[in-house]
């Protein structure tokens, strides 16, 4: 099982994480940790129009948390918010490859787009406080 | 139908091995001190010796198999407990030891945030001591005020004196008893929350004796907390439950420090975990919370409707029965139907203690004493009763037996 | 002698049901997370089976046989830990659910009729979080400070911040842990009470993981608060105990209000129940406080004395062995007899959850993270490490796949 | 076992209780009550040098408490303290002839030298701390 979980690909994105870094004058910035097991995560987002036009990372944590951050924001990098407040659960753990992790480990893949969900909450809570309250619930399901 | 009894209790006892056993040299045990606590059926047994000898683990914080087997059996048991309350969100519902530790996590916590001086908490003269004191600490503490609702000799609520209270525009909490664990009144818990919601007042439900024995829907009832106990519903000791509103517990801050409750702990300062971590604090009752499952299991099985109507059915029998013997005083309602499977009495001038003495010799166990209710004994002005209480696996012939030793119970005090 | 061991391990293996388990599609089940709970043997599984079985009833309130039955083996259970303790008496042993619980009772009930504005209490880096929160709590709901005794990069505390907060004469409690969870080390809890007493300065022992794995004699320390959980020590989950010294706790206020620890309620007024009752609000952890009884003839059987020697044996074995693999650190102190069976480390850049995963598949529990201890990983300045941790039962072959489980990751990590 | 229990004297003692009543210008009164039961018991002394004067009780609760507390003031009326202050638990029982009762039901019969040696306390606090201190010990084990 190990062997199918720490792959090449994820272990390059462990070290060498696409994406990581501050951000001077983001629009939203968040944090967020794994009570399980200390893992933390920061993003920030610079939105444009409808668009997320960057997305950088901040976090320590284990291979599969850290990896799973770096190809989250692979992933959205300009892409429209529309399509970002709908991504699930299983859209990241296809990305990863890690489609057999056990309950302790999701959290671990998941904590970025829950961080991400919650930095989305934070960028709708005026704007479009119907979508905000349904990111916040979402992110409870993480 | 209600002749040959709602459900198959043969069947049922057959569930629970202690029904089997012999007391006092020999003679069958005829248990009926199930408001102190109920009997436990053999998966509920089965359940605490399998976590220990297949996955018995710390939860939460470890990755290794058998932490995440028991981490997925204590929450299910949680998912389980909020459908059978029907509660929106498992985030909602809180385990603790005991009803005793809800109420008093509410007091804590809740009410020393929210109740001040002059305010007033209102309470019942037919409340348990679990549901008293923690608001006589809370109210000596912040110079508030407590109320009674008082009892009427019919052994309904005096909702006149309630109503009042309320018009006082001080009241900052209700807490009622949905079911008295000596009178087995069913208190009028729906008007109670409706009028004192118009007030903005939250309301709090002890729900000790109702839970186990009738069908409880918090989101119908709409109160604000509930409080009830694994150990007064098949499940062990150890484990109790808090239900509280989700608006209302985002609000609230913690009760115990400690492990588990935490997301980062800082020197100086500490952001607490999420909904419903943040109130349990350290190494929860593991095994016990996984027994709870096997017992609500059960319950759901036979149905709390049916539960409802079986205890209704024998608790009618047993008023008749014990009215026709001389020298009893009955409390509580008249009518089975607006009661639980509680009767409490007296006999002549024996007293509860040496009555319940004289049961036990032949087997059978009722409780008597103030039940943890003496603001209610000092009000019917008795300074105890004798109890016989009623569950599932309960049957009419046992109160048959119970009737003959109360005669026996005359003939040695000569009454 | 060590060759072979203190005691019969092999012997030992067969009496806990668990050890047969086999986990991920085969593997037998190498348990190292000890230090986050235990195992139970089946001596004790079965005492709680045989309560539920037999004479499951509510205690200290009712006569009939069952309760009488019950209230003997739960009183008995408090007896023998008073021994186990070398407390002075059974009244000064108040059941709790956990550590954490025991440690917030002392917060809420001695600390906030004590801690005053300015006051400080002293606490160390190396605190588990149970015993760092409920300080935080009440240190900043008082106006109090809250002050760390550091700890070196040797493991060991720094004493001379002790005495300097000492000499400051504004310290109102200590509390230490006796062993840490993380480190290992041993503190020098005689030297802080004898120093603290000097200036009358009462001192709680966080006994968490010191109780169950040497032998501990309240009345030699003379420390006045105590806190232990059963699960940590063969015993069942849902237990904690709390010793206080008598003088003290006969001043303290109650904590938790309810039945059981009331001697009369009136309306608004009550008198609280003799010591102990008066700390055990509502219905308690009953089948788990007999079961725990259980565990403690277990620990009283092997010897306390043996079973630290044989984690001394194991502790040092493991020390040796994982200093040989490469990429690895070790925390805590060097020598095996100034620690507990607790080594924690890291490898290389790989996270400890990915270790503990990787542990796993090869049937190894070991625990990964913070180990409710983010202050000292602060100190470390690591985010979490993995720890492998010792008992009765642990081997050295069971160390031996342990570092062949590492060298397996290092492989996957190609460190 | 409830026909040995509940013979004609304890009967007897329960429903015509002796020395029962209040007493003006008691030398010590005390109160105390069996947390099990709410069984309640207040015992009123005059105590002239070295011996118990008088004695009544008030109380209400089983008839072994209430029959216990009768015979029990029959049994030190006119007696020196110091004999008084030696009475054990098996000098009780073998009083009221009940030498089989099981833990809860013996605490009833024993309620009232519990409260008796909790008056002795008092009465000795300033005369004879040490006495004091030692049925202070007494009564907690009963
Ligand atoms: C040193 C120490 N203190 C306190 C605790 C808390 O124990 P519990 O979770 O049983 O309350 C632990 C165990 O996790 C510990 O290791
Ligand atoms: C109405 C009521 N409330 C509260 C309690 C206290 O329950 P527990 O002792 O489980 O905390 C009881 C049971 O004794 C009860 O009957």
């Amino acid at each position: 099982m190990s062997d199918d979980i720490y792959r090449e690909i994820i272990l390059d994105h462990y070290r060498n994480p696409r994406n990581k870094g501050k951000m001077a004058e983001a629009d939203v910035s968040i944090h967020d940790s794994n009570p399980l097991c200390g893992d933390e995560i920061d993003i920030h987002l610079k939105v444009d129009g409808d668009k997320i036009k960057d997305i950088k990372f901040e976090g320590r944590g284990c291979a599969i948390s850290q990896a799973s951050a770096s190809m989250l924001t692979e992933m959205v990098m300009n892409k429209p918010l529309t399509s970002v407040k709908d991504l699930t659960k299983d859209d990241i753990l296809e990305n990863i490859g890690l489609m057999n992790l056990g309950p302790a480990r999701i959290k671990c893949a998941l904590l970025s787009l829950k961080v991400l969900k919650l930095g989305m909450v934070k960028y709708y809570a005026d704007r479009d406080p119907d979508s905000a309250k349904k990111l916040q619930e979402d992110s409870r399901t993480l | 139908m209600l002749q040959k009894g709602v459900f198959d209790v043969e069947k049922i006892r057959q569930d629970f091995p202690i029904l089997q056993r012999k007391v006092m040299g020999g003679k069958p045990l005829v248990y009926l001190d199930n408001a102190a606590t109920t009997q436990k059926p053999l998966s509920v047994i089965n359940a605490i010796s399998d976590y220990y000898t297949n996955y018995n683990s710390n939860i939460h914080r470890a990755v290794h198999q058998m932490a995440e087997e028991a981490t997925i059996a204590y929450e299910e048991t949680r998912k389980k407990i909020a459908k059978f309350i029907n509660a929106k969100s498992t985030d909602e519902i809180i385990f603790t030891r005991n009803t005793t530790e809800a109420i008093n996590l509410v007091a804590y916590s809740w009410g020393r945030a929210n109740v001040k001086k002059d305010d007033r908490v209102v309470i019942t003269e037919i409340e348990h001591h679990s549901n008293i004191v923690p608001w006589q600490i809370l109210t000596q503490e912040k110079g508030a005020k407590l109320e009674y609702v008082g009892v009427g000799d019919d052994g309904y609520l005096k909702m006149h004196e309630y109503r009042n209270y309320l018009d006082s525009n001080k009241v900052k909490l209700v807490s009622v008893s949905q079911m008295s664990n000596v009178l087995g009144t069913i208190t009028p818990v729906n008007e109670i929350i409706r009028s004192s919601h118009e007030k903005g007042i939250p309301v709090l439900i002890d729900g000790a004796q109702s839970v186990p024995h009738m069908p409880v829907d918090v989101q119908k009832l709409d109160c604000d907390f509930m409080a009830f106990s694994a150990h007064k519903m098949l499940g062990p000791t150890g484990v109790g439950v808090l239900y509280v509103k989700r608006d209302i517990l985002e609000k609230m801050p913690p009760f115990m420090g400690g492990g588990d409750m935490i997301k980062e702990v800082h020197k100086y300062e500490t952001r607490y975990n999420d909904l419903p971590y943040k109130f349990e604090g350290g190494t929860p009752n593991i095994a016990d919370v996984i027994g709870f499952s096997a017992a609500i299991d059960y319950l759901d099985n036979l149905g709390m409707d049916r539960v409802r109507e079986h205890e209704i059915d024998i608790t009618k029998y047993a008023l008749d029965r014990i009215s026709g013997v001389k020298g009893v005083t009955v409390y509580g309602p008249a009518n089975a139907k607006d009661r639980g499977g509680v009767v409490s009495f007296n006999i002549g001038d024996i007293h509860p203690h040496d009555l319940a003495t004289i049961m036990n010799d032949h087997g059978i166990a009722i409780r008597s004493g103030h039940h943890c209710a003496q603001v209610l004994m000092e009000r019917l002005d008795v300074a105890a009763t004798s109890r016989a209480s009623f569950y599932i696996y309960n049957t009419k012939q046992e109160v048959d037996k119970f009737i003959e030793a109360l005669d026996e119970a005359r003939r040695l005090f000569k009454i």
